[in-house]
């Protein structure tokens, strides 16, 4: 199976900092992992690497079969529409309701998805986070973890072949939380590779599946599935 | 309750259609409701606007009736007195009429006999006591020249300046310095009405695309998402192109419509008077004006959102 | 003792929906209290109450000795110098630095600091976040959860009589969240009233403080401190 | 770690001078880097500002240099002669010189005898054949007066119009009906200017108070979280009335010395030219036009601030 990301001695600087540091790293298809480490270790910059939100200072990166290293400007959006994304921040656009939102996700990728079919397909992506009643409400009209959910359904109803989501429970209870959670389950059952940065010890001990975790940078460590023990980096940070 | 969304499906009929409507609601169906919601963020943009369109119209329409006045008094300015011998015979003053009537760059004619022209020269300032004072007439008589335009006054003075009916002393009243100093003036105003119009039509332009970037800079943020969020840069681009140009249409169909009421208003109210001051400013004439306004207003607010946009568009 | 913050029969209605309903509730000084209950529940309407960024529908309440029920408009700012707020979201201003940020959290309230002390105690105040050597960077050079540590030194660092804070460890790592939870005892303990709304179990559980859980809005529950057993609310939403 | 914020510490002293820093910093100091921070914000307005003022000064300039050209011409309008009586004695048109002379409304006097009287009407148009036709010299000699003001004209007639050495058919070339033509031409220039001028200025200051309100506008989350924090009012208007009086400054101050600087360019190039067309306007003038924009900016920058601010100041 041929890996859907693939990062190759990929390093980022910002200004003299750097934020990730010579990592290699291969994600297959249908598989679901956790990348996790202490705050300000590099999990947003190795996952905004992903969504050629940034690009590597050094090394190469393919994603869902495009070179991000080298993608030209033209064909960003082409590698982003492969890609689902929950955002730390959610980054909701403020002046669409919640149904909206998630339909924005379905068509700006696919303009070929009709009106009903986007509206069908985001009221199930809404009902999939429980928010089946709120598709009206804006973004301001939200609580913190109704947006956050908001954001999971937005990344998800396209249905993509790599899902990357940055702490997207970290607003959510923990019985919401676990629903999510099966969520993105399914969802790599389905085949789509899924990468889950978080700080939610019980969920990632509990899962047992593969863990990547990152300090200062660096992959210290990567797990495979089955075999997640005492979490590490709690005592390396 | 997660696996709803799983089973996803994509029935794939109607995909021309279906690619057609998101097309147009993308760049319009949405534009218009969501230009609505974002009010607040241009409506300094639009306010300026109206101002500036609606100026640049009235001045423009203005500038049109003046140029028109202009034309009008240049006429009265292109008289050329042709003074006559006083002892010129009827059949020679004849023959030199029917030759300026048939000439085709003139547009009247008139015989000024020597006591009209005595009268003439009485209702000129400093000549008061001329009729008294003085017991013979001294004016000739003249046969005064309409020339349609003032570039041909050289041409016909050439062609009557030789004619035997002609004084040969001071054949005309064509004067070369006095014709290159009225071409000095008209050349000066025109210059000076175009410079004037221009500047306002730049403010009008570059306050307009000030105004527009303002508003799209203030919704950099929506932006970025939609280009993270992997929308083509049609998608992004198209709706705030669409709503500059919403708001320009709007900003140049208020200032249209006003300057179309206001000069519809004069020619209704006092139509007499405005054919006087304004010739030439028809209904027509307002409704073109107002539509090249609403026009200006369109372009403007989406040629200068388009270019906005990509200042906020690198990747 | 007075109690520092009264709810009495508190309501909030956002159009036709319920966010709280009915609260009674008070708070001691030197009391460090949690506040639990699933996404939606209505943690932050109440939290946003207390610091009049709301009013209530109806009922009364007071803060700090101040009527928030009917407070003028001109007296807000008083009331909200006498609260230091951690917010869901953050909200630190994005053009100040990190440092910046916290110094205006200290002399927006009193203007008799001097820019020095100011320096001096936001410096204390990142440094006891962990964050001593970012003072200089702007929030959008800062990951997450170093935001989320600001925004915590932003509201502690004015001491003042009263803290609320909305979800103040989403996005930190077990060790961080815990080092943040230290610094709330510790500010408890000097006698200001702390408020947390969280979605940590495994804080709530080992702490053993006072515990309020809300479930759709209704205050279920209100657990003393030391008597924190099994989460009612994760059965409950 | 954690510890060390409990420490806290508040060494009351010196605090006088810490308000008083603080306030001066919270207000300007920091104000001018946030403002720099700030330009992508204000770049728009700062455009817009600038050209609006820019053209306002110049306009101004234009239209007091008009005005003294105007002066300068009614001026010359304002000329009266006198005509004499062909048989009037010398004693007596001594005796009339004098007295105008000595009239605190007259600004000068000239005589011309019937010679010059006869040569300045041979430059008139119209009148060629005059001087050969005619033997005997019809024109009268005649006191030029040159009145002081056009106001004036009618009372310096009735004091000459009965006088001995003056003709009693045409006394005077005052003609009441062409006085009144003036004044109205006159009058609707003026009028005509000053409407232009207040256009433009309303235009720059609507624009203006626009440009900021949408810079304000693109702000409006972070006034909200000031409020939030605590920030008393005037700790949240402050600082972005002093941006808004930084632009306008920013604004009048490139406009102010642009306007400056291309008249003191006009003055020296071409002073002879200048000064003929432009009369007045010295580099004294143009200096304090440019402090005029430069105030101006400044007062619109902070005053539209402070009103927009209000609109998102609402708790
Ligand atoms: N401005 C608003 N307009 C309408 N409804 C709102 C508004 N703000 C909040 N709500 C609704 O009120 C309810 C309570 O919201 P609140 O933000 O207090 O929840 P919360 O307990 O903080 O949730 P979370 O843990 O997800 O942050 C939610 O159902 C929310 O959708
Ligand atoms: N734009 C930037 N400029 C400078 N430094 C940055 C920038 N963005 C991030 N950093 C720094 O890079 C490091 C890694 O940041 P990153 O956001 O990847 O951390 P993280 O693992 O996601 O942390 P968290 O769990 O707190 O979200 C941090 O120290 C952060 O301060
Ligand atoms: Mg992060
Ligand atoms: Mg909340």
């Amino acid at each position: 199976m041929r890996p859907i990301v693939e990062f190759a001695g990929v390093t980022r600087i910002y200004g003299s900092r750097v934020a990730l540091d010579d990592v290699h790293l291969e994600l297959l298809p249908g598989e679901l992992t956790f990348l996790v480490g202490p705050s300000g270790a590099g999990k947003t910059t190795l996952l905004k690497l992903i969504n050629r939100e940034l690009r590597p200072t050094s090394g190469r990166l393919w994603v869902a079969g495009l070179a991000a290293h080298t993608l030209k400007a033209s064909r960003v959006a082409e590698l982003r529409r492969r890609v689902g994304v929950v955002f730390q921040d959610y980054k909701l656009l403020p002046r669409l309701t919640a149904l909206e939102n998630v339909a924005f996700g379905l068509q700006a990728g696919d303009l070929r998805v009709s009106d009903e079919e986007a509206r069908d397909r985001s009221q199930d992506a809404l009902d999939a986070v429980g928010l089946g009643d709120r598709g009206d409400a804006f973004p301001h009209q939200l609580s913190g973890g109704q947006q956050q959910r908001v954001a999971v359904a937005r990344a998800v109803v396209a249905q993509p072949p790599l899902l990357i989501a940055d702490e997207p429970t970290g607003n959510l209870d923990q019985e919401t939380a676990w629903e999510m959670m099966d969520l993105f389950e399914d969802i790599a059952a389905w085949g789509t590779s899924v990468l889950v940065a978080t700080h939610n010890v019980a969920i990632v001990t509990r899962l047992q599946r593969r863990v990547l975790t990152l300090v200062h940078g660096r992959l210290v460590r990567d797990q495979p599935a089955g075999r997640t023990g005492r979490m590490a980096w709690l005592a390396s940070s | 309750m997660a696996g709803v969304v799983v089973r996803g499906r994509f029935p794939r009929r109607r995909i021309v259609q279906a690619v057609v409507t998101n097309l147009v609601r993308h760049l319009f169906g949405g534009a218009a409701r969501s230009w609505a919601r974002n009010l607040g963020s241009t409506a300094p943009a639009l306010g300026s606007m109206t101002l500036l369109l609606l100026m640049s119209g009235l001045v423009g329409l203005t500038g049109f009736a003046l140029h028109n006045l202009q034309q009008v008094e240049t006429g009265q300015a292109s008289l050329l007195h042709v003074y006559l011998r006083d002892d010129a015979t009827d059949p020679d003053v004849i023959m030199l009429s029917q030759r300026l009537q048939n000439d085709a760059r003139v547009a009247g004619l008139t015989y000024v006999n020597k006591a009209q022209a005595l009268e003439r020269a009485q209702r000129i300032p400093g000549l008061p006591q001329l009729a008294d004072a003085s017991e013979s007439n001294p004016f000739p008589a003249s046969l005064d020249v309409q020339v349609k335009t003032i570039d041909d006054m050289a041409a016909i003075d050439a062609l009557v300046r030789d004619d035997v009916a002609v004084d040969p002393v001071y054949p005309t009243s064509y004067d070369k310095g006095a014709y290159q100093r009225i071409q000095a003036v008209l050349l000066g105003t025109a210059v000076a009405g175009f410079a004037f119009l221009g500047l306002l039509g730049f403010i009008a332009v570059t306050v307009t695309a000030n105004s527009i970037k303002a508003a799209i800079h203030a919704r950099r943020d929506e932006i970025t998402i939609m280009q993270l969020v992997g929308a083509p840069r049609w998608m992004v681009r198209g709706p705030f192109v669409v709503e500059g140009a919403i708001t320009g249409a709007a900003a140049g169909l208020v200032a249209g419509l006003i300057t179309f009421g206001l000069t519809f208003a004069a020619i209704t109210a006092a139509a007499g008077a405005f054919m006087r001051f304004a010739p030439g400013v028809t209904v027509t004439v307002a409704a073109l004006a107002a539509a090249i306004v609403l026009l200006v207003g369109l372009g403007l607010g989406s040629g200068s959102s388009l270019i906005s946009l990509r200042r906020h568009m690198e990747t």
